[in-house]
């Protein structure tokens, strides 16, 4: 019990990213509304960014700044004692990159809704269609 | 860190993302995605992930929404699915 | 199709659960990651740049090339809105409406025509316009200047806590975009115009990629902040912080004119007259 | 066998390429024809120059260029090619008077692109017989096949679409369907491409797969005509007839059969086509196009058709004369090349001036016109005698080393079979004449006056008819040409 | 200054697209001048590389003077070497070629028009350049970003066509990052190099060869192979024709590049080939995505769309030979990147001087257009003659090289697709070559008169032809010298592993 337990917390981050992401990739694939895809491809993206956070973390360490800070270099640093810098790092980038896809997506949505006056794909494609 | 918060708040996030793509409501899916993304930066916050959080926070619940919510605006909240 | 999309996403689903299985343990000190490469940025970074915030020295130092790319994201994000939605010329079907601000009458002109500016008791409304909106005007004038202070605050003290360019731009930009909200979209452009809002995104990203060509003029490879040292008069570590420094504060007006124009392009439509 | 490193060949190939721009920035219309001749004069002087040194025995050699390991695009001159590339550049000088007189004549449409393609078409062929490997007589092949589309279909009319499809389908079809795998695959098997006297890949392919690659090759090359993958020809008659002249008779279908010849003896080499029995295949193969071409040939009534069918099947008597593997039948062979080309050219002269002159395609309307165009009728008689292959037409050295080489190889079917063909050949162009001469005047469509066609066209003819009686009694030099080719691959048996 | 070329070929264009679009508020007229001068430079600069990598082999470059595995590098070795001159070439004469469609087609906003195309190339030759897996994930990502954009301002329903575009390009997007994440778990590092020296200890994990999956299928979305092909046809036929040349030759060829690339170097030939089952069932999907991609084509009316049909053929060729997993057949790969992106170029430039004179791109359109353009159509013969195989334009010898693979391997199958793609291909052109040629059906040979053809002469303008013109004679100089550029560059870009 107590091991399936402790497997549990080992991995329920992992699963949640899935979780997510299926959430995601099931708005994108599914969905018929334009909008709605876009929020799906932002969930898709941030269940991305949520599992490299995931990767970063480590047990019994503190954030990555040391508080110590401009007190001379007397005061050894050590790994084990902060969490991992580099997802967060990347993934700082990875959610501006999903704001910029985001920005241009709607731009995107916003002239098709101008060109066609309807969001929902099918009405868009019997539109196409009949021209 | 407390996993069992970490938990709890994965599952807000969990249904946060449910409930911003089943609403019938643009505005609303566009409100829910904004708690999503709080959600999802107080997750990571507990994580350790302060920048990440914070970037999150305000870019994620913030700005996103924002641009959701004109997007919307300009088009309509109108939704079949 | 429902179904269908359903079954495919679980399967999906289970298939990457599966590949979970020999994951290392959810916070293991002694996975891969905590051991190879990111101990050095956390035991070197004080003697490197000295900036205690880890984060902020890996994303703009060690990493700082894929940070200049991810300003030049957000740039080319600002262009390809206005390049997609910007409408340069007025329709001739547009319309705007006018109130008289002493009785409160509406009235509207159509086919592209607009009273003469010397009309002052005229004012221009939205279309959407609601005549109760002192308080949120009021508000909004109130906290503007405090998230903009701190804005301010969180990119400069990127160093030290969290932060950094990023943050501190979107909340600059949001605040512009609180502005245009709680006012209308004219006067929020009537203060930082549309060119104004150009100037400062390519102002932005010209700082961060002019530090790093400074750098290769400086006889150093690009980005390598520590050539700085003979310009600013420093040792080579503090010339590090203070590039880190400098390419924030870019990131940081980059960010927040992006935020801002693609705000004016979304919520406009690319017209650039009205507004949330 | 010496060779020698010169860049003859390659200005042989280049000479018409580089008078295409000429051809196309010039103006004035005598002189864009001026420079066809210059270009046709050149490139024929160039080869002529070459004659003497490849009669000695020696080889020359060019490299153009280097494209894969071990395979380069490379030009190789010797007997049999030189043979080939002496009677088309011979020939084109001819044609080019030919087309001016025909195409001025009917007032045809886009001239300059004509003469343009022509030049193209000439460096393709000479090109191919030029070619020292399959790559490069792959890559000409294609050009070739390219650069004749637009001549097939100068029209641009429906029925030029039609014939231009069918023509394509069959030549681009077969090439690369066929060809290109046979090629690649004997590539990866040897890591060569390069013809050699006694063929390079005996040994090196297991023996099962030789019958599916000679298959691949005989059929691919299109161009030869090989039933069943002879009906572009027929359809590529829609042509203007200097078109269909030195392309459908002798350069394209040449090509075809010398492709098919080069790769029998260069890549599988008589040995190994003997010892895999393959030798016999190719024999029926042939055989059976030149009795079914001959019968088809009987009933078609339209005269260009005609000859199109005749010439499938004396196309496949070259292909029998290489497949006796015989010395006598490999002269025979190449004999056939260039005496059928005169021969042949000449024929369809006289068709192109008929049609000039009054308009008639028809062999049913051509009743008395031998009246009217005595000279043209003539050199068609001349001709037809020559491909009949009976005396003094030129055609009959050649066939009378094919039958000596049936003898040689003791092949008696082939004997019977080359004698009724030769049967059938005079049933299907005797009766022409017959109608032209000797008709009672009633039936007759034309009146008794003598009106030729244009000197233009009429000269041409006239030499290439003299040059097939000539031939009978002077065959020099292809027979010598022909005899160091037999005399290079047999040696070694 | 020749030791900073890495960081000028993508620098120098970043810098530029600020100026150009500063310049687009001032005046209009200068944005090109710093496109074309900041694009040369970068042209210059890969060359310079290039002739770098064959003297020393690799030019390693450090961004922030940090060594990898913790700063980003920039690693230039035989295969991006060549791969980066293309693509700076490409770049460079596409803009040339389309400077007046530009000014036609987007005429207030040529200097946002120019800073994405400026960017555009900034991220395709950062993909090809970089050594660092995440720095690829961001270039990548501005590659995108711009190119949805310059696709949503085409005609018809270009802004949905861009917006499939999105969806698809960040599901790939987001999965390649999912796996190079995947491979960050098992090894902690991003550096491709670095990786690749742990990854042979832990090749038995799982999560490598989830890594591997997921990054491979992330890559074929993004390169558009069957059947995760779909938005492919629909952004490219309704993108504005100046963007489209610069995207189509592009796009697709440098993710097979990355494909190559993060299969060689990062999970070396020891993990990608390891079972012949895998590489032989890869062949077969890239021989489906060729005939259904060649048949596609077939039933399309109109000249884009048939052409990306015939791109997604295309991508097929490249796959499949390269898990083939012979020496023949990568080599025959990475020459067809480099052949296809330049005939690629050819055709969709062409096509664009069609657009810039006829009123569409549909079949009924074409009529008699090699007589209204004949250098045009006469360049669309050698583009076309390439894709098909016609020696010697440059097509015939990848080809040669992906069938002799195909050979080598026993892979009959592919051959045969090859082949088959080559004859639908001879079918396509032609059928567009009839239309140019013979319709409108008329009696020229009876009417008509000499001089005809000076009368309808309507080429595009002489700034778009001889570009075009370069293209075209590229097509054949490239053919000619495949020796060269297969001994001298390509032999040393393959491990040295792989027989």
């Amino acid at each position: 019990m107590v091991d399936l337990l402790t497997i549990i917390i080992s991995k329920y981050n992992y699963w949640g990213y899935i979780v997510l992401m299926m959430i995601g990739l099931y708005a994108m694939i599914v969905k018929k509304n334009l909008v709605k895809k876009i929020i799906g491809m932002s969930i898709f993206q941030t269940a991305i960014i949520f599992f490299y956070v995931s990767i970063g973390m480590k047990k019994n360490a503190t954030i990555p700044i040391i508080s110590h800070g401009h007190d001379g270099g007397e005061h050894a640093v050590h790994a084990v004692d902060f969490i991992n810098p580099l997802p967060h790092v990347l993934m700082l980038t990875a959610i501006v990159v999903s704001v910029a896809t985001l920005g241009v997506a709607l731009a995107l949505a916003i002239k098709v809704y101008q060109q066609y006056n309807s969001l929902e794909e099918d009405e868009i494609d019997s539109q196409i269609k009949v021209k | 860190m407390i996993w069992q918060l970490d938990l709890i708040i994965l599952t807000f996030v969990i249904f946060c993302g449910i409930g911003a793509i089943t609403i019938k409501d643009l505005l609303g899916a566009a409100i829910l995605f904004g708690a999503y993304s709080f959600m999802m930066s107080l997750l990571w916050a507990i994580m350790g992930a302060v920048d990440v959080s914070f970037t999150e926070a305000s870019v994620g619940a913030g700005v996103s929404t924002v641009f959701f919510v004109s997007a919307v605006f300009r088009t309509t909240r109108r939704t079949k699915d | 199709m429902k179904w269908f999309g359903f079954i495919a996403v679980f399967l999906c689903g289970s298939l990457f659960i599966y590949g979970t299985v020999e994951f290392p343990g959810w916070g293991d000190p002694l996975s891969p990651t905590s051991t190879h490469v990111s101990p050095y940025y956390i035991e070197k970074t004080m003697e490197d740049t000295s900036v205690p915030n880890i984060v902020t020295a890996v994303l703009a130092d060690y990493r700082g090339y894929d940070t200049m790319f991810e300003t030049a994201v957000i740039f080319s994000a600002g262009i390809a809105c206005l390049f997609l939605l910007r409408q340069m010329k007025r329709k001739k079907t547009d319309f705007r409406l006018y109130r008289h601000t002493a009785t409160g009458i509406t009235f509207r002109i159509e086919k592209g025509g607009k009273l003469p500016p010397t009309a002052k008791e005229f004012e221009r409304i939205d279309g959407l316009w609601t005549p109760y909106d002192l308080i949120i005007k009021t508000t909004g004038r109130f906290i503007i200047p405090f998230i903009q202070i701190f804005a301010l605050y969180v990119i400069a003290h990127g160093h030290h806590s969290p932060g950094g360019g990023f943050q501190g731009g979107v909340i600059l930009g949001a605040s512009f975009v609180l502005f245009a909200i709680s006012h209308d979209l004219r006067s929020a452009l009537n203060r930082m115009s549309e060119k104004l809002t150009a100037f400062f995104y390519t102002l932005g990203v010209y700082i961060y990629a002019g530090t790093g060509a400074l750098c290769i003029l400086l006889g150093a490879n690009f980005l390598d902040y520590s050539a700085l040292a003979t310009i600013l008069f420093v040792d080579p570590v503090t010339a590090r912080s203070h590039g880190i420094l400098i390419v924030e504060i870019g990131v940081g007006i980059a960010v927040m004119a992006v935020m801002v124009i693609l705000y004016y392009n979304l919520v406009s439509a690319g017209k650039f007259d009205e507004g949330l | 066998m010496e060779t020698i490193v010169s860049i003859r060949p390659f200005l042989a190939v280049l000479v018409s390429i580089l008078a295409v721009p000429l051809i196309v920035s010039t103006r004035r219309t005598n002189f864009r024809e001026g420079w066809t001749f210059f270009a046709a004069f050149a490139k024929f002087s160039i080869i002529a120059s070459m004659t003497p040194v490849i009669l000695d025995g020696v080889e020359i050699e060019y490299t153009i260029a280097q494209v894969l390991p071990s395979v380069a695009i490379k030009l190789k001159v010797d007997a049999f090619g030189m043979l080939f590339a002496l009677v088309s550049s011979f020939l084109w000088i001819v044609t080019s008077a030919y087309s001016i007189g025909y195409m001025r004549r009917l007032k045809e449409h886009s001239q300059t692109r004509y003469f343009c393609y022509f030049a193209l078409s000439l460096s393709a062929t000479i090109g191919v017989a030029f070619s020292a490997n399959l790559l490069t007589l792959y890559l000409f092949y294609e050009m070739l096949s390219f650069a004749t589309y637009p001549l097939v279909t100068h029209h641009q009319d429906m029925e030029g679409r039609s014939s231009g499809r069918k023509y394509l389908l069959f030549i681009v079809g077969s090439s690369i369907g066929l060809v290109l795998p046979a090629m690649l695959f004997i590539y990866h098997m040897t890591g060569t491409l390069e013809f050699t006297q006694q063929g390079f890949i005996a040994g090196i392919v297991p023996p099962k797969l030789i019958w599916i690659l000679v298959l691949l090759f005989v059929f691919g090359f299109a161009k030869a005509a090989v039933m069943p993958f002879h009906s572009w020809l027929p359809a590529a008659m829609v042509a203007p007839t200097p078109v269909s002249a030195l392309l459908h008779a002798v350069a394209v279908v040449k090509v075809g059969v010398f492709c098919i010849l080069r790769v029998l003896t260069g890549v599988f080499g008589t040995q190994l086509l003997f010892s895999s029995q393959m030798d016999t295949v190719v024999l029926y193969l042939a055989s059976f196009t030149i009795i079914a071409a001959s019968l088809v040939a009987l009933s078609q009534d339209s005269l260009k058709s005609r000859l199109a069918y005749s010439t499938i099947g004396q196309l496949s008597y070259i292909i029998l004369g290489a497949a006796l593997l015989s010395p006598k039948g490999m002269i025979g062979g190449m004999m056939h090349i260039a005496m059928h080309a005169f021969g042949k050219i000449t024929l369809f002269f006289c068709a192109g001036a008929i049609f000039v002159a009054t308009g008639t395609k028809n062999i049913s309307q051509m009743v008395g016109i031998g009246k009217r165009m005595p000279v043209t009728l003539s050199c068609f008689f001349i001709g037809s005698l020559s491909v009949i292959g009976i005396p003094p037409g030129g055609g009959f050295i050649s066939k009378w080393y094919l039958i000596l080489g049936t003898l040689e190889a003791d092949q008696r079917f082939m004997l019977f079979i080359l004698l009724s063909s030769s049967l059938l050949n005079a049933a299907y162009f005797l009766p022409i004449i017959y109608k032209a001469f000797f008709c009672t005047p009633e039936e007759s469509l034309f009146e008794n006056k003598i009106d030729e066609a244009p000197p233009w066209c009429l000269v041409p003819l006239t030499i290439t008819a003299i040059c097939s009686i000539f031939l009978f009694f002077y065959p020099e030099p292809f027979f010598s040409l022909a005899k160091i080719v037999s005399v290079g691959i047999f040696s070694g048996q | 200054m020749s030791q900073h070329f890495p960081a000028f070929i993508i620098v120098i264009p970043l810098i530029a697209a600020f100026f150009i679009f500063t310049a687009g508020w001032l005046k209009r007229t200068y944005c090109f001048y710093i496109a074309a001068v900041a694009l040369a430079i970068s042209l210059f600069s890969s060359f310079g590389l290039l002739l770098q990598v064959l003297q020393n082999k690799v030019v390693v470059y450090h961004f922030g003077g940090w060594s990898p595995p913790w700063g980003i590098a920039y690693r230039v070795d035989y295969l991006n070497g060549i791969v980066l001159v293309v693509s700076a070439a490409i770049a460079f004469l596409n803009l040339i070629a389309t400077k007046k469609s530009v000014e036609k087609e987007f005429i207030e906003r040529v200097g946002p028009f120019y800073a994405l195309y400026v960017l555009f190339v900034t991220g395709t030759m950062g993909i090809v350049v970089t050594g660092d897996a995440f720095n690829l994930y961001v270039l990548l990502e501005i590659a995108s970003l711009t190119g949805y954009a310059l696709i949503g301002m085409g005609t018809e329903h270009a802004a949905l066509a861009s917006l499939n575009y999105v969806f698809m390009g960040t599901i790939g997007a987001s999965f390649y990052l999912l796996g190079i994440g995947y491979l960050y778990i098992a090894t902690g590092s991003l550096n491709m190099f670095d990786i690749a020296s742990i990854l042979p200890n832990i090749f038995q994990s799982n999560v490598v060869l989830f890594a591997f999956v997921i990054c491979l299928t992330g890559l074929f979305i993004k390169m558009a192979l069957f059947p995760m092909h779909t938005w492919l046809p629909n952004a490219y036929t309704y993108s504005p024709s100046p963007a489209i040349s610069l995207i189509a030759p592009l796009t697709t060829k440098v993710m097979v590049y990355v494909m190559i690339r993060i299969l060689l170097s990062v999970f070396t030939p020891s993990f990608s080939f390891k079972s012949m089952a895998v590489n032989t069932s890869f062949v077969w999907l890239a021989v489906i995505a060729i005939v259904v991609g060649s048949i596609l084509a077939l039933s399309q009316q109109s000249l884009k769309r048939m052409l990306s049909y015939v791109m997604i053929a295309e991508i097929g060729y490249m796959v499949g030979g390269f898990w083939l997993a012979n020496r023949a057949g990568i080599t025959g790969a990475i020459l067809h990147i480099i052949n296809d992106a330049a005939m690629t170029l050819c055709v969709f430039l062409v096509a664009g001087n069609i657009l810039y004179r006829v009123p569409g791109d549909s079949f009924d359109n074409l009529k008699g257009l090699f007589r209204k353009m004949p250098f045009s159509m006469g360049a669309f013969v050698v583009g076309a003659l390439s894709i098909i195989g016609v020696p010697p334009t440059c097509g015939f010898f990848s080809k040669w090289y992906l069938i002799t693979g195909g050979i080598a391997a026993g892979h009959y199958g592919f051959v045969a697709a090859l082949l088959f793609s080559s004859l639908v291909n001879v079918v396509l052109f032609f059928r567009i070559f009839e239309i140019g040629y013979f319709e409108p059906f008329g009696d020229l040979h009876i009417s008509g008169s000499m001089d005809e053809e000076e009368k309808t002469f309507d080429d595009a303008p002489l700034g778009m032809l001889v570009p075009l013109m370069i293209v075209a004679a590229g097509l054949i100089a490239l053919g000619i010298y495949t020796d060269t550029l297969v001994t001298k560059v390509i032999q040393f870009a393959i491990p040295g592993g792989i027989s």
